[in-house]
C-alpha cells in the first residue's frame, strides 16, 4: 500500500489520515479514490468567520463506504460540498488542505475542470428531493440534461436514457412518468430520482448527504438498500453523510465521527459500535434507543454543538464532556492512533480525546 | 339673436389668453413685415382638437382657423374690428330692414370644380339650420326667414334664401336687421358645394372640400393632426404657403407645448403659459417675434342681479371698489392684462368709453365699506364666488376672494366646479351671489355684447324658472331694452353706435355686470422666416397673407 | 380572481412561505415583535426611513410654529419672488410664502396618506376577516366584491370617486381609502387561510380552546402583522396618489397649500421659475424615500431571507 | 384548462359589469347636464340643440334603462357617441388604446429588459459595487413620483437639450421619454424583485444540485435560476398593470401622449361622460384580462400551479 506521505504527519503533529482497513481486500489500489488532507473550510459574514472545518483528514477506496457521523454543523456536509466544489463561494473558501481524486489534487484544477468531474466522476445525492430537484422542470428533462451537458446528446437520446434510468432505480412506469414534474412524485420516488442522476454517468465517488432523513422509515430502508446495491454493481466509493447512527451499521464500512469541524474518532464500523474510543462517540451510541434497555432513561448528551464563531479553546467537546480534565480547557488533542492495552495497534482506528484509553478501555 | 363667438378661451381665458396693455401696439410693426416675400414654405404650429372643422359645426378658435381657411364667404372680419368684403361684390338692404340682397363674384370655383354661386351659399347656410344638424351655431340663421320650419324638420332648405340669378343671393329675414352683413363674415355663412351632403356626411365632417385659399390634405387625424395645401384654383388673392402644419395638441398643456416647441424652432406661431410672458417678452419682443393685440373679449364677474346678496347695485358696486385690479394684474398677471372699465371691449374703437365703470378704475375701500353696508352687505354675511375649474382660473379667483374678505369683512366661499355643474348653479332659479363670467362676440359689433349678456330678452326662462339664454345675471332694465331695440332698427351706424353707447351706459351705471380686465392676445411669431404674420379677428395667424422671406 | 396562488398581486410578505416563518405559536409572539424590531434597526437605511417620516409628522403637527408665514396670505406686491432673504424659497404667482405652504403641506401629506390607509385597512381587515374565517358564500361575494374594486387602476378609480364628490380632503381620502381596501383585504384573507393550517391553530383545537378564541388569540395576531407592515409602506403610495390627482387637478382644493398644487402651479414657470416646482418636488421625493425606506425595512424586519 | 379559463371569463364579465355599474351611478347623479354647454364655453346651448342631444344619447331616459342600453351595447363592442364631436366612441378611443398599448409594451419591455438585468447583476454580484449601485438607484428611482421625473425629464432632454421632439407624433423617439418615465418605478421595483427572487433562487438546493450535475454555469443560470426567479417577476407585472394604466394618465399628460389616459383627463374637463364611461370600462377589462394572461402564463411556467 503506498500513498503520498502526509506531511503533517511527517512532522510529528500527531495527525493521521484515515488508514482504515479496505474491504476490497483483493484489489491492491495505486492511490485511494479520495484523498482529503487538512481541510479547512471557513465562512465570513459580515465581521465573523466561522469555521466550519478545521483540518479534516479521510479516504475513501473504489467499493468502499465511509460513513461520516455528525451532528448537524459539525462540518459534514461542508466537507462534502467542499469535495464536490460546490461550496457557497463567498462567503464560503478553503482556507487550507487539498483534496486528491484519483490521485489528483482538484483544488488545483480550474473550474472548468472541475465542472467536468462533477456529475460524471463525483456525484452527489442530497437530503431533500423535493427540493433538491427544480420544481419547474421535468424529472425527465433533469436527468436527460447529464446526458446532454455532458455527452451531449440530442434531447431525444437524452430522454430515453432517462427512462432507462428511472428503470434501473425501480420508478414504475417510467416511460409514462418521464415528462412529470417533481412534486407529482413521492418522497420515496423522488429520491430513488436523485439517486438515478447521481448514477446516470456511473461516477467513481457518490456523495449522499443524509439520502434518507427525510423519508419515512419504510421507505429508508427500501432506498439505502438501493443505494448499496448500485454501489456494489458499479463499485463506486460512497461518502454516507449521515447523523443517524441506526442507518450506518448495515451499509459502511468505515466511520469518521465529526465534531466542530474535526474528525474526533475513525474506525471500522463494527469496531466503533463495540469500543468506542471518544467520549462523544460514547454519548452518540448511548442516545440510541434500544430494546434490551428498555426501562432505562434515554440517554442525552447534555449542552448543545458549539458555536463555531467561537469554538471553546482546548477540546472543542468539553463543555459537554464527563471526563473533561485541565488539559482539555487547553490543549487541542491531536487525532492518535488507538492500541490495544498491550500496544497492539488496532488498525484503522484513531481518536482525538486525551483520554482515549480510558473511554476505549472503560 | 343670442351668441358668442364661443371660443374655447372663454372658459380657458386665463391660461390660453392674456389681455395686454389695449395698445394694439403690434400694428405699429406692420411697415417692417411689407418685405415682398416668396410663395412657398411650410408654416407649423399647435392648436387643440376643434369641435368642428365643417362650418355647419366650427364654432371656437381653433376649428375656425381650419373653417376660415378652407371657405370663403361674403364678408370677412378684420383684426381691429371691421367687416371687408370677400366674395361679396354688393350689398343692399330694404328700408324695412328685412330683405338683403347681395352679389357674388362671379366664375369662382369649390377645389373638387363645383361652382361656387348663390345655390352654393343657400346649400351651405340651409345646411346649418337643419334639426338633424344639432349644430351649436345654427342660431345664427335664425333671424332668416323659414328658420323654425327647418329647425322643426319640416322643410330642408331656408324658404328665406333665393337665388334671383346665378350670382345673386337674396336674403328674408323674419325681423328687421340693418346688420346682417356684419354677421354673414362668421364661417358658419360658408358656401358649400354639392358633394358636402347634409351636415352628419362624416367624410365631409373630416376633409370638408371648400373654395378658401387653403384646402385639406388627407382628412382631420383626430388629436393628431391637420394639413393644409394652398389653394392654386383660388378665386381671390392666392395664398404664398404651400403647407400649413397643424399639430393638434393636448388641451391640458398645450399652451406650453407651444411656447416650448416654438423655442425649439418645432413651430412658427406659439402661445405662452402666464408664467412665461415676461422671460419671453424680454427675449421675443427685440426679435421682433413677439405680437401683442386687442381683441373683442371680455372678463367679468357676473352677478345675480335679481335675488342673494348681489341684488342691490350698491352692493354690486362695493364688491367693484373693493377690487384691486391693478394689484391682481401686476401680480398674478405679470402686468400683461389691462383692467376693463367698460362693458364692451375697447377694440370696437367707435364705441369705447373709457373708464364708465367707475369703480373700476381704482380699489377704494372706504367706498366699497360704505356702499356694501348701505346696501345691507354686512361683515359676515357669507358670499358665493363660483368658477370653473381646470382652465387656470384658480389663482386670480383666489386674490379676489380675499380682496374681498378683506375689506367687506365678508365670508366669501370660492367654489371650484366643473362646468357643465357651474352653468347649472348659473341658470337655476334660486342663483346667488357671483360667478366667473367672460364673453366675446361671434362678429364685430356692440349688438353681439348688449343684446345676449344684458336683455331681458335673453334671460329667456324655461317652466321651472331657468335662465336658458345669455342673461344670466337676470340684469332687466326697460331703457336699457329699449335703447338696444332703437339701436337695432337704426339702418345709420353712426346713430346706432351712439344709441349703444347710452344702452352701455346705462347698464353701467346698474352695475349689471363687474368688468375685470380685458382680453389681449399674445402671440410669437417666426417673423424671421416669414413675412406679414399677423393675428386675425378670430386670434390667428393670417395664413392666406403670410409669406416665405 | 385569482385564486389559485395565495396572493397573486400581494407583497411578498403573502409568500405563503414567508407566512409560516412570521407566524409562530402565539406565545413565541412577543418574541416575535422584538425581533422584528431589533432586525429593523439594526437596519440604518430603514431608520434613515423612520426618521424622515417622523420628521414629516413633526413638521405636520407644529407646522403653525415652523411656517414663517401664513401659508394662504397673498402678497400681490411680491409673486413670483426668488428664493432669498424674505422669503427662503421664494414665492408663489399669489405672493405666498412657497416655504410656509410646503411645510403646510406635509399637513395634508400627512393625514391623507395615514387617513387613507386606515380607511382601507378597516375596510380590508373587517371584510378579509370575514371571508377568511366564514368561507363559503361570505368568502365568495366578499372576494368578486373585492375583484370589482380591485379592477380599477388606483388613479383611475379615485379620479371617478372625486368627479362624484368634488375636489378636498375628505373625497380624495376616501376615494383612495376605497380602491386600496381589496388589496388589504385579499392579503389578510390568504393569510387567514394559511394560519389556519398552522400546526399551532390545530394544536388549539385539539386542547378544545373554543372558535372565537382560536381567532382572536391565534389566528388574527398571526394574520395581521404582514397587513399592518403591508398598509404602513403603502402610505407613501397614497402620499404619491394624493400629490399626482392635484397635480391633474382632480385632488384637494387649489387654494390648499398641498405639494401637488405647488407643482401643478409651478409646471408652467418650467424654465423661467424652476424653483416653484423643484422645492415641493423634493419634498414629495424625500417623504416618498421615507416610506419606501420604512417599508423596505419593515419588510426584511418581518422576513429578513428576502434581503 | 379550457374549463378555468371559460370560468375566469365568466368573471371577468361580472367584474367588468361591477365596475361599470359603480362607474355609470357615480356619474349619471353628477350635477350638471353634461350637454348643456357648447364645448369649452361659457355658453349655454340652444334648448333646441339640447333636447335633440338628449334624444340622440337617449339622455331622459331612466338611469337604469341607460345602463341596460350602455350595457347591450357595449356586448357588441359600442361604447356610444361623445358629447363633443358626436364621435363613436370606440372610433375615438381605439386608436388611443393603440397609443397607450405602445406606450405600455415599451414600459414593460424596459421594465423586464432593464428591471430583470439590473436585479441579476446585483444578484450575481451580491455585495458588490454594482449590487450595492442598484440598490441605490432602484431605491431612489420608487421614490421619484412619475410628476416629478416626467418633468424634469422635459425640462432637460427637450427644453434643453432638445434631443427628443417636444410633440408626441407617435415615433420610436417620441416613445422613449414618456415610455421611460412610466416605466422608471416598476423597472426599479422589478429589479428589486429579480434580485431577491434570484438570491432566494441561487440558495434553493436544486440549484446546489444543477451544480453538482457538472452543468455550466449558463446552463445553470439560464435554465435553472432564471426561469425560477422570473415567476415572481411575472405576477407583479401582472398587478402593475394597474399602476402601468394609472400612471399614464400623468404621463400621457405631462408628454402629450395620445392614449386613453390624456383621453380620460380632457373628458373630464369637458363633461365628456361617455368617453370617461368607455375608458374606465376599457381599463378595467383590459386589466382583469391581463391578469388572466399572467395568471395562464404563470401557470405555464410553474408546473405545481393548478388551474381550477
Amino acid at each position: 500500500m503506498s500513498r503520498p506521505p502526509l506531511s503533517k504527519q511527517d512532522e510529528g503533529d500527531g495527525m493521521t489520515s484515515l488508514d482504515l482497513v479496505p474491504t476490497n481486500a483483493g484489489v491492491d489500489a495505486t492511490a485511494p479514490l479520495l484523498e482529503v488532507r487538512d481541510l479547512h473550510v471557513e465562512f465570513k459574514v459580515r465581521d465573523a468567520v466561522t469555521k466550519a472545518v478545521n483540518g479534516v483528514n479521510y479516504s475513501v477506496n473504489a467499493g468502499e463506504t465511509l460513513a461520516v457521523l455528525g451532528e448537524s454543523g459539525s462540518g459534514k456536509s461542508v466537507t462534502a460540498q467542499a469535495i464536490m466544489g460546490i461550496l457557497d463561494s463567498p462567503p464560503g473558501r478553503i482556507a487550507k488542505g487539498e483534496i486528491f481524486f484519483q490521485g489528483q489534487d482538484i483544488l488545483s484544477l480550474s473550474e472548468k475542470e472541475r465542472r467536468k468531474l462533477r456529475g460524471s466522476k463525483m456525484a452527489m445525492i442530497f437530503q431533500d428531493a423535493l427540493s433538491s430537484l427544480n420544481p419547474v422542470l421535468s424529472v425527465g428533462f433533469q436527468l436527460g440534461e447529464m446526458f446532454r451537458s455532458h455527452l451531449g446528446m440530442s434531447r431525444k437520446d437524452a430522454k430515453a436514457k432517462a427512462i432507462e434510468l428511472m428503470d434501473r432505480v425501480k420508478i414504475p412506469a417510467a416511460a409514462a412518468r418521464v415528462n412529470d414534474y417533481p412534486h407529482q412524485f413521492s418522497g420515496g420516488m423522488r429520491q430513488r430520482i436523485m439517486i438515478a442522476m447521481a448514477l446516470a454517468l456511473e461516477p467513481d465517488l457518490i456523495i449522499a448527504d443524509e439520502p434518507t432523513t427525510a423519508l419515512d422509515v419504510t421507505v429508508q430502508a427500501q432506498v439505502m438498500d438501493l443505494l448499496a446495491e448500485l454501489q456494489r454493481e458499479y463499485n463506486m466509493g460512497l461518502i454516507l453523510i449521515t447523523h443517524d447512527l441506526g442507518v450506518v451499521a448495515d451499509v459502511a464500512d468505515k466511520i469518521a465521527v465529526m465534531y466542530a469541524g474535526r474528525i474526533v474518532e475513525h474506525a471500522p464500523v463494527h469496531e466503533l459500535y463495540k469500543r468506542p474510543a471518544h467520549p462523544y462517540t460514547r454519548g452518540l451510541l448511548d442516545s440510541i434507543p434500544r430494546l434490551d434497555h428498555k426501562g432505562h432513561e434515554l440517554y442525552a448528551i447534555k449542552g448543545l454543538p458549539p458555536n463555531l464563531q467561537q469554538i471553546p479553546p482546548g477540546c472543542a467537546f468539553n463543555p459537554r464532556c464527563s471526563r473533561a480534565q485541565d488539559i482539555c480547557l487547553t490543549e487541542v488533542p491531536a487525532l492518535a492512533p488507538v492500541t490495544e492495552r498491550d500496544g497492539t495497534e488496532l488498525v484503522g482506528r484513531g481518536s482525538a480525546c486525551h483520554f482515549w484509553k480510558e473511554t476505549l478501555h472503560g | 339673436m343670442r351668441g358668442a363667438r364661443s371660443a374655447k378661451w372663454v372658459a380657458g381665458a386665463i391660461v390660453i389668453a392674456l389681455a395686454a396693455t389695449a395698445c394694439g401696439g403690434s400694428d405699429d410693426d406692420s411697415g417692417d413685415d411689407n418685405d415682398s416675400g416668396k410663395a412657398g414654405g411650410t408654416f407649423r404650429m399647435g392648436i387643440t382638437e376643434p369641435v368642428a372643422i365643417d362650418p355647419y359645426n366650427a364654432q371656437e378658435s381653433e376649428g375656425i382657423l381650419v373653417t376660415d381657411n378652407l371657405f370663403t364667404g361674403l364678408y370677412e372680419p378684420t383684426s381691429d374690428g371691421e367687416v371687408v368684403p370677400a366674395l361679396a361684390t354688393s350689398k343692399e338692404v330694404s328700408s324695412d330692414g328685412k330683405t338683403w340682397t347681395f352679389k357674388i363674384k362671379a366664375g369662382t370655383k369649390f377645389s373638387n370644380g363645383e361652382p361656387v354661386n348663390a345655390e352654393a351659399f343657400i346649400r351651405g347656410w340651409s345646411r346649418v339650420a337643419q334639426k338633424s344638424a344639432a349644430s351649436d351655431v345654427a342660431y345664427h340663421m335664425a333671424g332668416i326667414a323659414g328658420f323654425d320650419d327647418v329647425q322643426a324638420g319640416k322643410a330642408d332648405t331656408l324658404s328665406g334664401l333665393s337665388a334671383p340669378d346665378e350670382n345673386t343671393l337674396q336674403v328674408k329675414l323674419s325681423a328687421p336687421d340693418f346688420e346682417f352683413d356684419i354677421k354673414t363674415s362668421h364661417t358658419v355663412f360658408s358656401p358649400v358645394p354639392e358633394a358636402a351632403g347634409d351636415a352628419k356626411n362624416k367624410t365631409y365632417n373630416e376633409a370638408p372640400i371648400g373654395n378658401g385659399p387653403f384646402k385639406m390634405q388627407g382628412k382631420w387625424e383626430h388629436n393628431k393632426s391637420i394639413t393644409l395645401v394652398r389653394n392654386d384654383d383660388y378665386g381671390l388673392t392666392k395664398a404664398q404657403l404651400d403647407t400649413v402644419q397643424i399639430d393638434i395638441l393636448n388641451a391640458n398643456n398645450g399652451v406650453t407645448l407651444e411656447y416650448q416647441g416654438f423655442e425649439s424652432g418645432q413651430y412658427d406661431w406659439a402661445r405662452m403659459p402666464t408664467p412665461q410672458l415676461p422671460t419671453a417678452k424680454a427675449k421675443y419682443e427685440p426679435q421682433d417675434e413677439w405680437i401683442q393685440q386687442d381683441t373683442n373679449g371680455m372678463n367679468y364677474l357676473l352677478p345675480i342681479t335679481d335675488n342673494g346678496p348681489m341684488k342691490d347695485q350698491k352692493a354690486r358696486e362695493a364688491v367693484s371698489y373693493a377690487i384691486d385690479r391693478d394689484a391682481i394684474i401686476k401680480g398674478v398677471f405679470q402686468g400683461m392684462y389691462t383692467k376693463s372699465t367698460t362693458i364692451l371691449p375697447p377694440v370696437f374703437q367707435d364705441v369705447y368709453q373709457k373708464d364708465l365703470c367707475t369703480s373700476c378704475i381704482k380699489q377704494d375701500k372706504a367706498k366699497a365699506k360704505q356702499l356694501a353696508s348701505e346696501a345691507g352687505l354686512e361683515p359676515g354675511s357669507t358670499l358665493e364666488l363660483a368658477y370653473n375649474t381646470g382652465s387656470g382660473h384658480e389663482e386670480w379667483i383666489q386674490a379676489v376672494q380675499q380682496q374681498l374678505e378683506d375689506v367687506l369683512g365678508v365670508k366669501v366661499t370660492a367654489t371650484g366646479k366643473p362646468f357643465a355643474e357651474l352653468l347649472e348653479d348659473q341658470q337655476k332659479s334660486g342663483a346667488t351671489g357671483l360667478y366667473r363670467y367672460a364673453w366675446g362676440a361671434d362678429y364685430p359689433t356692440p349688438d353681439n355684447y348688449l343684446f345676449p349678456l344684458l336683455d331681458t330678452a335673453s334671460i329667456n326662462k324655461d317652466s321651472s324658472g331657468n335662465v336658458t339664454g345669455d342673461n344670466r345675471s337676470r340684469y332687466s332694465n326697460k331703457a336699457f331694452d329699449d335703447l338696444v331695440a332703437q339701436a337695432r332698427a337704426s339702418n345709420d351706424p353712426a346713430a346706432r353706435n351712439e344709441l349703444y353707447k347710452q344702452a352701455e351706459k346705462v347698464a353701467m351705471d346698474d352695475m349689471a355686470l363687474i368688468p375685470l380686465w380685458n382680453r389681449t392676445q399674445l402671440r410669437l411669431a417666426n417673423t424671421k422666416e416669414f413675412a406679414n404674420i399677423e393675428m386675425d379677428f378670430h386670434e390667428n395667424p393670417n395664413l392666406a397673407e403670410i409669406s416665405q422671406k | 380572481m385569482t385564486e389559485l396562488v395565495t396572493g397573486t398581486g400581494e407583497p411578498t410578505a403573502a409568500d405563503p412561505t414567508a407566512a409560516k416563518q412570521g407566524a409562530e405559536p402565539s406565545v413565541a409572539r412577543v418574541s416575535q415583535w422584538a425581533d422584528i424590531r431589533h432586525r429593523f434597526f439594526a437596519n440604518k437605511l430603514a431608520v434613515v426611513g423612520l426618521a424622515i417620516i417622523v420628521l414629516l409628522i413633526l413638521t405636520a403637527v407644529f407646522a403653525p410654529l415652523l411656517a414663517p408665514h401664513d401659508p394662504l396670505r397673498q402678497d400681490l406686491n411680491a409673486t413670483l419672488q426668488s428664493p432669498g432673504s424674505g422669503h427662503l424659497l421664494g414665492t408663489d404667482a399669489l405672493g405666498r410664502d412657497q416655504l410656509s405652504r410646503l411645510i403646510y403641506g406635509s399637513r395634508i401629506a400627512v393625514i391623507v396618506g395615514l387617513a387613507s390607509i386606515f380607511v382601507a385597512l378597516s375596510i380590508g381587515i373587517v371584510l378579509g376577516a370575514l371571508a377568511g374565517y366564514f368561507g363559503r358564500w361570505v368568502d365568495t361575494v366578499i372576494m368578486r366584491t373585492a375583484d370589482i374594486f380591485f379592477a380599477f387602476p388606483l388613479l383611475i378609480g379615485a379620479i371617478v370617486i372625486i368627479l362624484l364628490m368634488g375636489r378636498g380632503v375628505l373625497p380624495v381620502v376616501l376615494s383612495l381609502g376605497v380602491f386600496q381596501w381589496a388589496t388589504f383585504a385579499r392579503l389578510l384573507r390568504s393569510q387567514i387561510l394559511s394560519v389556519r393550517e398552522m400546526d399551532f391553530v390545530h394544536a388549539a383545537q385539539a386542547l378544545g380552546a373554543s372558535r372565537s378564541r382560536i381567532i382572536r388569540k391565534h389566528i388574527l395576531p398571526n394574520s395581521l402583522t404582514s397587513v399592518l407592515v403591508y398598509g404602513t409602506s403603502n402610505v407613501g403610495i397614497a402620499i404619491v396618489a394624493e400629490a399626482s390627482l392635484s397635480y391633474l387637478g382632480v385632488g384637494v382644493d387649489p387654494e390648499v397649500a398641498e405639494w401637488g398644487n405647488m407643482i401643478s402651479a409651478g409646471r408652467g414657470f418650467m424654465g423661467a421659475k424652476d424653483f416653484m416646482w423643484t422645492y415641493p418636488s423634493i419634498a414629495i421625493v424625500i417623504t416618498a424615500l421615507g416610506f419606501v425606506l420604512l417599508g423596505n425595512g419593515l419588510r426584511d424586519a418581518l422576513d429578513p431571507k428576502l434581503r | 384548462m379550457g374549463r378555468y379559463v371559460a370560468r375566469r371569463l365568466g368573471q371577468l364579465i361580472v367584474v367588468v359589469l361591477g365596475a361599470t355599474m359603480i362607474l355609470f351611478a357615480c356619474l349619471f347623479v353628477l350635477p350638471g347636464d353634461p350637454v348643456g354647454q357648447i364645448a369649452g364655453s361659457d355658453k349655454a346651448r340652444d334648448p333646441a340643440v339640447i333636447k335633440q342631444l338628449h334624444e340622440q344619447y337617449g339622455l331622459d331616459e331612466p338611469l337604469v334603462v341607460q345602463y341596460g342600453n350602455y350595457v347591450g351595447n357595449l356586448v357588441t363592442g359600442d361604447l356610444g357617441e361623445d358629447y363633443t364631436q358626436g364621435r363613436p366612441v370606440t372610433e375615438i378611443l381605439v386608436p388611443k388604446l393603440g397609443n397607450t398599448a405602445k406606450l405600455a409594451v415599451f414600459a414593460i419591455a424596459i421594465d423586464i429588459v432593464i428591471g430583470i438585468a439590473v436585479g441579476v447583476v446585483a444578484a450575481m454580484r451580491r455585495y458588490s459595487i454594482w449590487d450595492v449601485s442598484a440598490t441605490f438607484v432602484t431605491t431612489l428611482a420608487i421614490g421619484v413620483p412619475s410628476i416629478v421625473l416626467g418633468m424634469i425629464m422635459q425640462r432637460f432632454f427637450v427644453v434643453e437639450l432638445n434631443w427628443f421632439p417636444l410633440i408626441a407624433d407617435g415615433s420610436f423617439k417620441s416613445m422613449v421619454l414618456p415610455a421611460v418615465t412610466l416605466a422608471i418605478i416598476d423597472a426599479a421595483l422589478v429589479a428589486q424583485l429579480a434580485r431577491s427572487a434570484m438570491l432566494e433562487v441561487l440558495r434553493a438546493d436544486y440549484v446546489k444540485t444543477a451544480v453538482a450535475k457538472g452543468l455550466s454555469r449558463r446552463t445553470v443560470l439560464f435554465r435553472h435560476v432564471l426561469r425560477n426567479s422570473v415567476i415572481p417577476v411575472i405576477t407583479y407585472l401582472g398587478i402593475s398593470f394597474g399602476t402601468l394604466l394609472g400612471g399614464a394618465i400623468i404621463t400621457e399628460t405631462i408628454f402629450n401622449w395620445n392614449g386613453i389616459g390624456l383621453a380620460l383627463i380632457q373628458a373630464i374637463q369637458q363633461n365628456n361622460n361617455p368617453i370617461i364611461v368607455g375608458v374606465v370600462t376599457i381599463s378595467v377589462a383590459v386589466f382583469v384580462l391581463l391578469n388572466l394572461v399572467v395568471d395562464l402564463l404563470y401557470a405555464a411556467l410553474d408546473p405545481r400551479i393548478r388551474l381550477a
